[in-house]
């Protein structure tokens, strides 16, 4: 392969046949580089944090949907059923507290599971359809069976053929140089 | 995490290896050939479907005048099928989110389909209460909006509650089983070997590509949601059954409700998975993804609900001699002397005398006998329904109100043209998505080596 | 309904089809009023219309409304309100007053006049029914000549040129019903007159035929017998339905209920012993009720008046048990000029005598028995003079006939051959408001004007006199029997009011247009009563009771408590109404015990063919509690072959069955098996109380120990509860509904029917249980299957405090109003029905199907004030909200509170026995409250708490002990 | 392996989103409008006569009871009967063509159908008697009908336009002497005066003007 000028280059990607090698691997290149990422068919636990993940945020999204549509629906019921339009439905008090329970429940859930869903998607910066990593040969294999870690050009102090280097000594089946 | 483990997970050579998951499961919807039998089935499903929308469109026509329902009995056939799909939408929810929770692993090769069947049941569950309604074209009319009569809905109506439960719990039942989809839906657009199936597959899968964090943050989501759906399964059928305990009709108008319908529910939601779980790995080859192991389990489960809900039978009786409350006695009296006793008999039958067999081993090892048993107690479930509605209506305060029930065609057409809406959106299914999560038995074959 | 047995039998045996069959429209060929399939068309406008409410109205808008104005304003009248019109419609020819509700002219609803003695304000049945039979869309709409539409003047010319030919009249005949209208007679005497050689026959099948004829035996003159139950103790009747079925019964129930009511003074409280061959309101309200065969009835009476002394000689065996004779004769002989004898219309004249001798041996007459001369104009025996008509057209010297508003071809006893005889007349003319069997059968036929279309007069019971004066111009061209026998005369001129005025200023000659518009205000003719009369008690002999041997069994004929003798056969609302005992709709049926039928394995639903002689009838069977063993009871006024849409071909024809001789009981009939089944209607399938504190029964005794601990709740109305009371205005309206003064009558569901636009459903949708009555009368029976108590409960809406219905309703269609009513609000309801799964009292309504059809003069019936239903919308009864609200924007406009008896519903104002009352609990005064501070005030089901407005008063039995 | 998705392909499957999206916002926002307006407000209502209320009231100060004469007594305030027109136009305008379908009529040879201007739903009982008692003011709800040349509705007569007032009478009560006057201006302090009206008349209770039974039975 020819060297390339590293503007073009979006990242080095080294292609390995299981995950504890990729463990080893990423460990490797993270005590030496900043921005990798790693490309596995499932999840594979402690790989996130050996790459340095440290913000997850959907719990706390999760909580604030929750809460959103739990305290919504008390009010609107509330508020509807009282200050708006009172009716006497059955001799029954206007705020008739028990009985605005159960939709209450219902839209915490949902709202906790729509932002849990979302915060997940967004925080993951999905939806993405074109990602310069997908022009990586042997990569549709990320969702089969290989394991993929790579090296992008953004890191600080990147430079291919030192890292092109670093990744040789993982042992991966093979190094390709992701175009930008 | 052992190292060898590992290796068994990719290395060639070992079955199972994630490999050979991939390319077996996405094979069933990309390279696989159209089954005959598929076929046939679809155009079976594809028929009642239609009846279903011929008896729809009549219904809107002329009225709900054209099935059976009378005063007192202004509820029949719609609700009873309305509370049997629900229930039978609790199964998937219950085995891809408790059981998660649970940490029982072998519920990987069946969750998928699982959650599937809930959301098509609940769909038709959906459907039966707009349905039913005497002016369906303002069914929205229970939902809150700012309109020009500046009305709001009844917030004290169990059935104002049911649009919630019902509501958010399809929606979230189609989350959860879209995002274990995701995965999956990338590997097959890496799959797809044509441009269509790769357009189409890839759109869905939202550009999915296996990063770490993305993993880290979405099995964060996917246990969020597990956690969450959990009590909603439980709260769901709750609130349907206050539909009816909330009422005062004797016979309705019980606490034992909530956790006896929720019982109810698993049990045909379990019963609903093994006839589907039996004939699709026959049909697909899946014997060894979907073992009898599976299969025993869920027969086991079948086994301890279907206890639950012979105690709630005796809890009824028990509680209304106990409770000395005169109409709940006649109640009583007249559901298993009176009119409907042939109904209420063959209740008993099918939920709790037939399904003991499960006690035995080789039944629950049988899958030809699980199926069986699934069906009769589907039956048994529906029965049961109809009985508390139908029956408890039947016979209320007044004597001189008294009034049987007697379903006409159109009643029986829209019941089986429901189950043939549903047949239909499963079968699609199977065809177009993979019925099993690859994703997680991948993590699985690198976990523990599947050959138990 | 298919009308082919074998139909019917499958209708009968596979219940599952019956309601696809209902689908595709095989309802009722009474399409008009009832029936399914709401063709493409309806089904379009009502989505268009549907479509429109849910606000997409942005692509189809509503057609622009077009509003007409007047040439002229009319008269004393204001736009949207209504105006009340004093008239009388006559039943079997004696008239009760009524006064006539007419919105921007067209009648929608009939109330009682309470200046006239027969009514009181209150009516029966007919009645209210009356307005539907003026709108129904098949009245005869056109003079007919052998089938083919004509004129009124074509059929003048026919008519005057018949007779012109005829100087003297010979061969013509006039055939009417039993004239009681001075004028007609009067008309019909100058007739006669004219033509000297022709002869007047009168017809009716229910006549008084044996009543004249006792009154004949024993007075030697035919008189009309009146009764003061108001004043009476003790009160016998011989199979005698006087609270049901008799001139002047209206009243009576009024009176008699004075004396039954929870809170009747114990002196003037009766207690009433009946013998009866077929269960009856008036059986029902007895307090010692006795099953007799029909034929068993004279030996009873004979015992009876023998034991009292009336009687020289009695029957070697009384057929009533020993002890119940007892009892009745000590009664009956202590309050002597305090009891009633009276002796049903239907039994032989010596049964009749022998009640007068009891009368006269009782010192009753002139006090609780009134003897007035006949109100008939002239008595005649119509069985003798339908016979002499029958035989001289079989003999051919008749050969011009006027039939006046009668039906002799269905009506007519069968062995008199009349059809067959009428085939034998050349020239034969009817006046009817329906094209009938006799108008099919006559050369000409011409439209009558119907009673609410017509100037004209009637006398009541008591020989009161009513003017009848039209609300409406005649729909169809109707004219009137007066009119025809003016033209008949020679004067073709003369319309009916220049011929009532022309009578009436006869009679009254001085200031007459004073009286005329006077009599037409107050709707009676002052001074028209007829005067008390004292005939001397003749010495009768009575014929030896042969009783024919105990095997045989006997036929009971019975006028139908619905469809009378055949003539309402095309009411819908009276078909619909249940008959009281039986619960039965759209059908008549052969009434047997369930000892009968268990001996002859019947059950209900089987068709029997009824033999006498070589005379046969196919009916469906009904096992009535309380028949009388050996007896078989069947009604007339079924079996129309040419009623109209709505009532030809319901039931079986009794008529078949009835002869000269045996008119009422037929001895000698066997029942056979055809193993066919025939689908009946009955609107209440569970006849018992199951133990349950449903009808409160006391005794007097027990209510006068009454206090609130002893019986009635205690204090329901106080009963704990989490809630306060939500905010209730100036008005907390209620009712209170008298067990005790109940007889059953059920004019209130009809009533209710009328006021609020309550639509038809079908035999098919009764039987489904789909009927809409707002307001309706639950039968109990209780005791013995073989002689039960029966009794009556009007179940209307109870308008609980607390209403069930209205907390599961999800869109706020089922609320409380702050005058405490539970309102129903159509245009808000879904149709979920929750509510009425959850109303205990199962008093809530569904339109299933499209039951208000969109029939021009049906929609002209309707009410203004009360929205017509669509499909799939609840209703229930709202305590006439109309009436509330339009008294009391009245009384707002006046700045005044409403008073005390100023709002009255429709089932409160149609009542004859005053067993409603509704007014505002927060009036201290109000007559509602009164009653409700009784002991014996009860609620319904009062242990759910649900604190309903409507209560009850317990029954209060008067039984003397040891019979 | 290429990329499934070109970057132009991802701005076209956006592009399309977007429109989508538009799409059912147009779409409500039309449907909105329309279905609101299922008859027009505020456009005149052509008649068989363009009758003029305008000409009527304003220049003829002709009190509205003189045509619509049950307007106090009833729930329908009246059309006038022809008579009633041709009390005046049997002198005035007698040959004017416009007024010929009137003589028309009046002569018994056609008949006379004016367009309805306020149609409610049959469900809905309005009476005009009560509010008329009670102070409300024909142009509260027809509008300044003495600016009518042809006679159009100003009200939506949807349920929330009958509760705004319902739910708080005292801001459109006047006195009695003024409910028919058209020139009649609320008051600067309209809240009190109504309030005291609402008092002196003996108004029910909001509670109980916002009843369904009130309007619906």
């Amino acid at each position: 392969m020819t060297k390339q000028d590293p503007r073009q280059v979006f990242a080095l990607m080294a292609e390995f046949a299981g995950p504890a090698a990729l463990m080893d691997a990423a460990r490797a290149c993270r005590a030496r580089y900043r921005d990798i990422d790693a490309y596995t068919p499932y999840p594979i636990e402690g790989l996130a944090e050996v790459l340095g993940f440290r913000r997850n945020g959907v719990p706390f999204w999760t909580l604030v949907g929750g809460i959103a549509g739990g305290g919504g629906a008390y009010f609107l019921q509330w508020y509807s059923a009282v200050i708006d339009y009172p009716i006497n439905s059955g001799g029954r008090p206007l705020h008739s507290w028990p009985a605005f329970i159960p939709p209450t429940f219902e839209l915490t859930v949902l709202g906790a599971c729509l932002a849990a869903f979302l915060a997940m998607l967004l925080l993951n910066g999905l939806p993405r359809l074109n990602h310069p990593i997908f022009e990586a040969p042997d990569f549709d294999l990320a969702t089969r069976n290989r394991f993929f870690l790579a090296i992008r050009a953004t890191a600080p102090g990147f430079d291919v053929d030192e890292a092109r280097a670093l990744l040789a000594g993982l042992h991966p089946m093979r190094i390709v140089e992701v175009p930008a | 995490m052992a190292p060898e483990a590992a290796l068994a997970g990719d290395a060639p050579g070992p079955r199972y290896s994630g490999a050979v998951i991939t390319d077996r499961i996405a094979g069933i919807v990309l390279a696989r050939p159209t089954h005959w039998g598929f076929l046939a089935g679809l155009g079976v499903s594809a028929a009642f479907t239609v009846l279903f929308l011929v008896a729809v469109g009549y219904l809107f026509a002329v009225g709900v005048g054209i099935w059976g329902i009378d005063q007192p009995v202004a509820w029949a056939f719609a609700i009873t099928n309305f509370v049997w799909w629900v229930g039978i939408g609790h199964a998937g929810t219950f085995i891809s989110a408790f059981l998660l929770l649970l940490r029982q692993h072998w519920r990987t090769s069946i969750n998928r389909f699982a959650e599937a069947m809930t959301i098509f049941a609940v769909a038709m569950a959906g459907l039966m209460p707009i349905l039913h309604l005497g002016r369906p074209w303002f069914f929205y009319w229970l939902a809150p909006y700012p309109d020009v009569m500046n009305v709001w809905p009844q917030w004290r109506s169990p059935l104002v509650w049911d649009i919630f439960a019902i509501g958010t719990y399809i929606i979230v039942s189609i989350v959860f089983w879209y995002m274990g989809l995701l995965p999956d839906l990338a590997t097959l657009r890496d799959r797809a070997r044509t441009r269509g199936k790769q357009i189409a597959y890839g759109v869905f899968a939202l550009g999915w590509r296996g990063e770490a964090r993305h993993w880290h943050r979405y099995e964060t989501a996917y246990l969020l949601l597990a956690g969450l759906a959990t009590p909603l399964v439980i709260s769901v059928h709750s609130v349907v059954s206050l539909d009816f305990s909330f009422g005062l009709v004797p016979g309705w108008h019980s606490t034992i409700f909530p956790p006896y319908f929720v019982a109810g529910a698993l049990y045909s939601g379990f019963a609903m998975a093994l006839v589907l779980a039996v004939p699709l790995r026959a049909a697909f080859g899946l014997r060894d993804f979907i073992t009898e192991r599976h299969l025993a389990k869920m027969g086991t489960l079948m086994l301890v609900t279907g206890l639950l809900v012979a105690y709630s039978y005796g809890v009824e009786v028990f509680s209304a001699y106990f409770g000395g409350d005169a109409h709940e006695i006649a109640i009583m009296e007249d559901r298993y002397t009176g009119a409907y006793a042939p109904v209420a008999w063959a209740v008993i039958l099918c939920n709790v005398v037939i399904p003991q067999a499960l006690w035995l081993g080789w039944v629950r090892r049988s899958a030809l006998a699980l199926f069986a048993l699934g069906l009769v107690v589907l039956v048994g479930m529906w029965l049961e329904r109809f009985l508390i509605i139908v029956q408890s209506l039947a016979h209320d305060f007044l004597p001189s109100s008294w009034h049987l029930f007697v379903p006409t065609f159109w009643d029986l057409a829209t019941l089986a043209g429901s189950i043939g809406a549903f047949a239909l959106m499963f079968l699609l299914f199977l065809r177009f998505l993979p019925a099993i999560s690859m994703a997680e038995l991948r993590k699985e074959a690198h976990h523990e080596p599947m050959h138990q | 309904m298919s009308r082919d047995p074998n139909d019917t039998d499958r209708a009968a045996h596979l219940r599952f089809w019956r309601s696809v069959e209902e689908a595709q429209g095989e309802v009722d060929p009474s399409a008009d009023t009832i029936g399914l399939p709401t063709g493409r068309r309806d089904f379009m406008r009502l989505m268009g219309a549907s479509i429109a409410l849910a606000g997409l109205a942005g692509c189809s808008r509503p057609p622009l409304e077009r509003i007409v104005p007047f040439r002229d304003g009319p008269q004393q009248q204001t736009y949207g309100k209504p105006i009340f019109y004093a008239s009388a419609i006559a039943r079997d020819g004696y008239g009760a007053g009524v006064l006539v509700e007419c919105n921007m002219g067209r009648p929608t609803k009939i109330e009682g006049n309470p200046l006239h003695p027969a009514s009181l304000g209150a009516t029966d049945v007919f009645s209210q029914a009356a307005v539907l039979e003026l709108w129904d869309p098949d009245r005869s709409q056109t003079v007919r000549a052998g089938g083919a539409i004509a004129t009124w003047d074509a059929s003048i010319a026919a008519l005057q040129g018949r007779l012109r030919a005829r100087p003297r009249g010979a061969g013509v005949r006039l055939l009417t019903e039993t004239v009681t209208s001075p004028s007609l007679h009067a008309a019909i005497r100058a007739l006669l007159g004219r033509y000297p050689e022709a002869r007047w026959h009168q017809w009716q099948p229910v006549n008084r035929d044996n009543a004249y004829a006792g009154a004949r035996l024993a007075y030697g003159t035919p008189l009309d017998t009146t009764y003061r139950f108001d004043r009476a103790r003790v009160i016998l009747s011989l199979d005698a339905d006087f609270l049901d079925a008799m001139p002047g019964c209206v009243r009576y129930a009024h009176d008699f209920a004075s004396t039954r009511a929870a809170h009747a003074p114990a002196e003037r409280r009766s207690r009433l012993y009946v013998v009866e061959s077929t269960p009856s309101l008036t059986g029902a309200a007895a307090d010692h009720r006795v099953p007799l065969r029909a034929r068993d009835v004279p030996a009873a009476a004979q015992a009876i008046a023998h034991a009292l002394g009336a009687a020289s000689d009695g029957p070697a065996t009384a057929p009533v048990p020993a002890e119940w004779l007892q009892a009745v004769v000590a009664d009956l002989s202590q309050s002597r000029g305090g009891c009633i004898v009276i002796a049903g219309e239907r039994q032989p004249p010596h049964v009749h005598a022998l009640a007068h001798a009891m009368n006269e041996h009782l010192g009753n007459v002139g006090g609780t028995v009134v003897h007035l001369p006949a109100a008939a104009a002239e008595v005649v025996d119509c069985t003798a003079s339908l016979r002499e008509l029958a035989r001289d057209m079989h003999a051919g010297s008749v050969d011009t006939l006027l039939v006046l508003d009668a039906n002799p071809v269905h009506t007519a006893p069968a062995d008199l051959g009349f059809s067959d005889a009428l085939t034998r007349v050349p020239f034969k003319l009817h006046l009817g408001l329906y094209e009938d069997e006799t108008a099919a059968a006559s050369d000409w036929h011409v439209p009558a004007a119907h009673a609410l279309e017509s100037w004209g007069d009637v006398v009541a019971f008591d020989g009161t006199c009513t003017l009848q004066q039209p609300c409406i111009a005649p729909l169809y061209g109707g004219r009137t029997p007066l009119e025809l026998i003016a033209v008949a005369t020679g004067d073709a001129q003369a319309d009916a009011r220049t011929l009532l005025t022309r009578y009436w200023s006869g009679r009254q000659p001085q200031d007459f247009d004073a009286f005329f518009d006077d009599a037409l205000r107050r709707g009676v003719v002052p001074g028209t009563a007829s005067a008390p009369q004292r005939p001397a008690l003749r010495p009768f002999d009575v014929p030896p009771s042969t009783t024919p041997p105990g095997a045989s069994l006997e036929l009971v004929l019975t006028t139908d408590p619905r469809t009378g003798d055949g003539r309402h056969a095309n009411n819908a609302w009276l078909q619909e109404l249940p008959k009281p005992l039986t619960q039965l709709t759209w059908d008549n049926a052969a009434l047997v015990s369930p000892a009968l039928a268990q001996r002859l394995g019947l059950v209900n639903e089987d068709v029997v063919s009824l033999r006498v002689a070589d005379r046969s009838l196919d009916a469906p069977v009904w096992i009535t509690p309380g028949m009388p063993d050996g007896c078989v009871s069947l009604s007339l006024g079924y079996g129309r072959t040419r009623a109209g849409t709505v009532g030809s071909g319901r039931g079986a024809n009794a008529y078949a069955l009835r002869t000269v001789d045996a008119p009422w009981f037929v001895p000698g009939v066997s029942l056979v098996r055809t193993g066919r089944r025939y689908a009946l209607a009955s609107a209440q399938t569970h006849g018992r109380m199951e133990g349950r504190d449903i009808v409160r029964m006391v005794s007097v005794a027990q209510a006068a120990a009454c206090t609130a601990q002893a019986c009635g709740t205690p204090g329901y109305r106080d009963q704990r509860t989490l809630y306060d009371s939500p905010p209730f205005g100036p008005y907390a309206w209620a009712m209170s509904i008298d067990l005790s003064s109940c007889i059953g009558c059920a004019a209130c569901t009809i009533a209710c029917q009328a006021e609020n636009n309550i639509p038809v459903v079908g035999k098919e949708e009764v039987r489904r249980g789909r009927e809409m009555h707002w307001i309706r009368v639950d039968r109990y029976h209780e005791g013995s299957v073989q002689n039960p108590r029966t009794v009556f409960q009007p179940v209307p809406c109870m308008q609980c405090e607390h209403a069930p219905c209205e907390v599961v309703c999800p869109v706020e269609a089922s609320v409380h109003d702050a005058q405490g009513i539970n309102v129903q609000v159509y245009n808000r309801c879904v149709g979920t029905r929750f509510c009425s799964n959850n109303c205990p009292y199962k008093v809530r309504r569904f339109n299933f199907l499209q039951y208000s059809k969109d029939v021009p003069s049906l929609d002209a019936q309707r009410n203004p004030e009360v929205s017509v239903r669509m499909r799939g919308v609840m209703e229930k009864c709202n305590y006439c909200l109309q009436r509330i609200t339009t008294a009391r924007i009245a009384a707002d406009r006046e700045g005044r509170s409403l008073r005390d008896g100023e709002v009255v519903t429709a089932c409160q104002a149609v009542c004859p026995t005053r067993a409603i009352v509704f007014g505002n609990l927060n009036d201290p005064q109000s007559e509602v409250n009164r009653r409700k501070n009784s002991p014996l005030d009860y609620a319904l089901l009062a242990e759910l708490n649900t604190r309903p407005r409507t209560t009850y008063l317990a029954r209060v039995t008067n039984e003397r002990h040891g019979a | 392996m290429a990329q499934v998705f070109s970057r132009r392909f991802v701005l076209l499957i956006r592009l399309g989103l977007l429109a989508a999206l538009l799409a059912v916002v147009a779409g409500a926002t039309a449907y909105r409008t329309l279905a609101r307006a299922d008859a027009p407000e505020d456009a005149p209502i052509r008649q068989p006569i363009p009758f003029s209320h305008q000409h009527h009231v304003r220049d003829d100060g002709i009190d509205c009871r003189y045509c619509h004469a049950s307007v106090e007594t009833s729930s329908f305030a009246g059309i006038p009967p022809l008579s009633t027109c041709m009390t005046c136009h049997s002198q005035l305008f007698t040959d004017a063509p416009m007024l010929e379908p009137l003589r028309r009529a009046y002569a018994g040879a056609t008949t006379l159908a004016w367009n309805r201007v306020h149609d409610l739903p049959d469900f809905v009982y309005f009476d005009h008697s009560i509010h008329v008692a009670k102070g409300v003011g024909c142009t509260t709800c027809h509008g300044a009908i003495d600016r009518m040349p042809l006679t159009r509705r100003v009200a939506s007569l949807y349920m929330e336009w009958c509760l705004e007032c319902h739910r708080a009478p005292e801001r459109y009560l006047r006195p009695h002497d003024r409910v028919f006057d058209v020139d009649w201006r609320p008051p600067a302090d309209q809240l009190a005066q109504g309030a005291a009206l609402r008092r002196q008349y003996g108004l029910r209770t909001t509670r109980e003007l916002t009843d369904c039974s009130t309007c619906h039975r």
